[in-house]
């Protein structure tokens, strides 16, 4: 569950910018909508789909593949620890 | 042979601490068997208080006394109570200062206890003034024995004076005895 | 990144999987405060074997059975006496209450009161949904004025417990409430709970969509979350006798915070025994 | 005396309250939880002197319910673990020592028993919790209880209290009475090396193995070994039904597995628990089962009767539970009748008529005094003279 680690330069201007990779656990969903609701950057929507127990599971929705900023609250959120986020880093220069 | 003991004061007065060293010199110095009962009513202090006694050869089954042999009164009301139901031929044995016998009361022995107890100092050791006059009177525990009693009951600083007090007791009955 | 469908969680390294998914209603706050409660003894440093986790009986109290730490279900309201007693014979432990409500304050309150007065070095999670779940919704010693319960249909007629008071007067070291959805605040609460020695304390006020929102028409879990999120205010210098909480009074906010953090020697029946050689 | 060695070895002249404390400091008692109430205190006083100077564990509880759960607690820590009580708090108790069944949790309970029911008679003796003690928790379950007839006994009975409650994992009760509690009589107390020790069976399996199931019984007296707080096994202990892995099972054919389990630990090996003393039964026609204070008046009522030549003997009973119902078989083919005094209104007497289909004929008081010899006595004479 490491996420990739990248040695920077001093010299150089960047900042790192998290961003998360989002895991689920389709049959742990009990569907309450608490990582929708809260989630800070808006990334989850209900899937189409069903779980065993019919519970429509969250997904990253359309547009928001970049969103998550593993924040993790989500995953702590999750009454049915069904949920979760890891780090994965890019480098993005800023000016 | 069984021996039936009642000793009977008020609240206060020690008779628990008289009746368990009388038992415990039988049962732990003496080789013989004991047990200890006790009766008291619900005041800490000024009630009626009792210690029963039973000292045996042998072992002892049923453990209270109805009718006592050796009979202890401490005051006047535990005298009036409990001296009707002494065994005809018992042995009594009074607080000569607080204890008055009725008229028709056959022979008994008595000590001052409580001024004796005064006398060495402390009112408080009059229970084991008795108690030394109840062995130097009934021969029923050893001296030996209750000084041992005494001396492994007693916490450190109180043994002297508890000594003295029992062999006070213990005194007085055998010069009662030799006059 | 489109999100990665799986079969495990890193946090399920503190729980019994082999008993999940866990028996709590869609949307029930014991959930989350489990997950606080595991993230908190990964961080402790304190190894799994060193945790234990005592309940009484009721829905809360079924936390330490899905938790892969030594385990306690005990009988009702009498959590609080077993923990001690562990505690005390197995001082090294890191020994937590984790019950409801109603087990803690209605039927198990002398044990409370009597434990925080001793300080005895234990941890009292209390997840408050305000009534006796459950059993189906009733009238517990926590439900605001008003409310309605399956017995109390009409209101509840009595005044309900402030909590976080309580445990205050009664000699907690450490007193907190967050609810269920501050769940990073939570988590960091129970962390210095188990840094304390002491009885600590931790309410967390948390949804239970059937037998507190439905009848008093707060509606599912979500609302009920979104009901929190909107009357909390959080403030650690709160006047404690100000905790109460009324639902009816929609300018009275719910306060959240860490309210107590003080120091006292926690309860040693052989302290004087110590003492006597110094 | 030193109040600072465990084991006071040497002859004393002890209070049955006080000779139950030093049963328990004897015993290697970790842990004492209970409540102030006549006549018991005795014993918590003299053990709140005595457990600090040995750094074992004194605990004044709010109530009876806590010093139960306490006891549960400290048990499955590792504790040897006993409180005292009398009739009132006992029945506090009873729901934890459910819990103490179930959970299989060895503890030890001393009460000296007084005048019931309710408040009953707080200062004077009673006899009437014999059923309480056996049937006074919801459920079916079995426990073991001991009943002293003297100081000496109530040391004795504390000792193979632990032992039968760690051998077996089970609450144990030294069913005591206010007369014994409160009599005073020579206890001899052996050196520490001759007090006997039953240790607990403890698991063979390491921490960590999946195979080791800790409420599986895999040995033929049906005891699980513990597993205590703190060792690195991390399992669940459930006061709710529960599987061999210690998980919530309800569901009826692991409760029935359970609860069979818990009961016949007990009920299969009630030979090797039981404990009487028999007094001229050899050839006795007629029976007096006894207990407690009232054995000495019943050994006393059948000394006087056996010298007017009545062939009575006396059965004594150290436990009460489990009750010698094989004995009672037994003599029924010998003796022509039963004679049960105790102080209460017909507890035991009761139990006895269960095991055989002779004549059962209660000497009985509702308490506050003790069982004198006479009416046994009189009652021998007259159930002779009708046999």
């Amino acid at each position: 569950m490491a996420g990739v680690s990248v040695r920077q330069p001093l010299d150089r201007k960047a900042v790192r910018i998290p961003r998360g990779q989002l895991y689920i656990i389709p049959e742990r969903c009990k569907g309450c909508r608490f990582c929708i609701d809260f989630c800070p950057r808006d990334v989850l929507v209900e899937t189409t789909e069903m779980n065993a127990k019919g519970y429509h599971y969250p997904v990253v929705a359309e547009g928001k593949e970049d969103e998550c900023i593993a924040c993790q609250f989500c995953s702590i959120l999750c009454p049915e620890f069904a949920i979760y986020t890891e780090e994965t880093v890019e480098e993005e220069s800023v000016e | 042979m069984r021996h039936d003991i009642r000793v009977a004061g008020f609240g206060g007065q020690g008779m628990l601490l008289a009746g368990l060293l009388i038992g415990k010199a039988a049962a732990l110095y003496d080789g013989k068997e004991a047990v200890l009962t006790q009766s008291y009513g619900p005041e800490a202090r000024g009630g009626a208080s009792n210690a029963d006694v039973i000292i045996d050869d042998d072992p002892i089954d049923y453990p209270l006394i109805t009718r006592p042999d050796y009979f202890v009164a401490m005051f006047q009301e535990a005298y009036e109570r409990y001296r009707p139901v002494m065994v005809k031929d018992g042995i009594l044995l009074i607080e000569s200062d607080l204890v008055k016998p009725w008229p028709d009361e056959g022979p008994y022995r008595g000590i001052p206890a409580t001024r004796v107890a005064e006398e060495l100092g402390r009112r408080i050791v009059a229970n084991v003034v008795m108690v030394g006059f109840f062995s130097g009177a009934t021969g029923l525990i050893s001296a030996h024995a209750g000084e041992q009693a005494i001396r492994n009951t007693l916490r450190p600083r109180l043994v002297d004076l508890n000594l003295k007090a029992f062999n006070a007791g213990y005194e007085y009955a055998k010069k009662q005895e030799a006059s | 990144m489109p999100e990665i469908l799986v079969e495990a969680h890193p946090i399920d390294a503190v729980f019994r999987t082999d008993r999940l998914p866990h028996i709590f209603c869609p949307g029930c706050g014991i959930g989350p405060t489990m997950h606080a409660y595991a993230q908190a003894i990964l961080e402790s440093g304190i190894p799994k074997d060193q945790h234990a986790c005592v309940s009484g009986i009721g829905c809360t109290a079924r936390v330490p059975g899905y938790m892969d730490v030594d385990s306690y279900h005990t009988t009702h309201g009498r959590s609080i006496p077993f923990a001690l007693a562990i505690a005390l014979v197995k001082p090294e432990m890191e020994v937590t209450v984790f019950s409801g409500d109603g087990d803690l304050f209605g039927i198990g309150g002398n044990h409370f009161i009597h434990a925080a007065r001793r300080n005895v070095d234990i941890n009292v999670i209390c997840i408050n949904n305000f009534n006796y779940g459950m059993t189906g919704g009733q009238a517990g010693p926590t439900l605001p004025l008003g409310a309605k319960a399956t017995t109390a249909p009409y209101g509840n007629t009595e005044p309900p417990f402030n909590l976080p008071y309580l445990a205050a007067a009664c000699g907690a070291v450490f007193v907190a409430r967050w609810t269920a959805l501050h769940v990073r605040q939570l988590k960091d609460a129970i962390l210095r709970a188990m840094q304390k020695k002491g009885f600590t304390f931790i309410e967390v006020l948390s949804p239970c969509p059937v037998g507190f929102g439905s009848p008093n028409d707060i509606g599912d879990a979500i609302e009920e979350v979104w009901l929190y999120r909107e009357r909390c205010v959080v403030n650690h210098d709160a006047y404690l006798p100000d905790l109460e909480i009324d639902l009816r009074r929609k300018d009275v906010p719910f306060v959240m915070g860490n309210f107590v953090d003080i120091d006292k020697a926690p309860f040693d029946p052989l302290a004087m025994m110590k003492n006597k050689g110094e | 005396m030193s109040d600072q060695e465990r084991v006071l070895t040497g002859s004393h002249f002890l209070l049955g309250d006080h000779a139950c404390a030093e049963g328990a400091m004897a015993a290697g008692c970790d842990l004492f939880a209970g409540y102030p109430i006549t006549p018991s205190t005795e014993t918590a006083e003299r053990l709140a002197l005595r457990m600090p100077a040995v750094g074992a564990i004194f605990l004044q509880m709010e109530d009876e319910l806590a010093s139960m759960s306490a006891l549960v607690g400290a048990s499955l820590a590792g504790a040897r673990a006993m409180s005292a009580t009398s009739g009132p708090g006992f029945a506090l108790m009873m729901e934890n020592i459910g819990m103490a069944a179930m959970m299989e949790a060895p503890c030890v309970v001393v009460n000296i028993q007084r005048g019931a029911p309710s408040t009953g008679l707080p200062t004077l003796v009673g006899q009437s919790d014999m059923m309480q003690c056996k049937w006074g928790s919801h459920g079916d379950y079995e426990i073991v209880a001991y009943s002293p007839s003297s100081p000496q006994e109530c040391f004795d009975h504390v000792i193979k209290a632990f032992n039968t409650a760690d051998r077996w994992r089970i609450p144990v009760f030294v069913m005591a009475d206010e007369l014994i509690g409160h009599m005073t009589e020579r206890v001899v107390i052996p050196p520490a090396d001759q007090i006997p020790r039953v240790e607990r069976k403890r698991p063979r399996h390491k921490p960590g193995d999946p195979s080791f199931l800790h409420c599986l019984a895999e040995d033929e007296d049906l005891v699980p070994p513990i597993v205590h707080a703190g060792e690195g096994y991390r399992v669940n202990f459930d006061s709710l039904t529960h599987d061999e892995k210690g998980y919530p099972a309800t569901f009826p054919d692991p409760h029935d597995r359970l609860v069979r389990r818990l009961v016949n630990k007990i009920r299969l090996h009630t030979d090797q628990i039981m404990e009487y003393e028999e007094i001229f039964l050899d050839d006795a026609e007629l029976a007096v089962i006894a207990y407690g204070s009232t054995a000495r008046s019943a050994r006393r009522a059948v000394n006087e009767a056996r010298k007017d030549g009545i062939r009575v003997g006396l059965l004594r009973l150290i436990t009460v539970w489990p009750f010698p119902e094989n004995k009672v078989r037994e003599l029924s083919k010998q003796v022509k009748a039963f004679v049960v005094p105790e102080v209460n209104l017909g507890q035991m007497s009761r139990e006895t008529e269960r095991f055989t289909s002779l004549p059962v004929i209660g000497v009985n008081h509702a308490g506050g005094v003790m069982m004198a010899p006479d009416p046994i006595f009189d009652t021998i004479r007259e159930v002779a003279k009708n046999a």
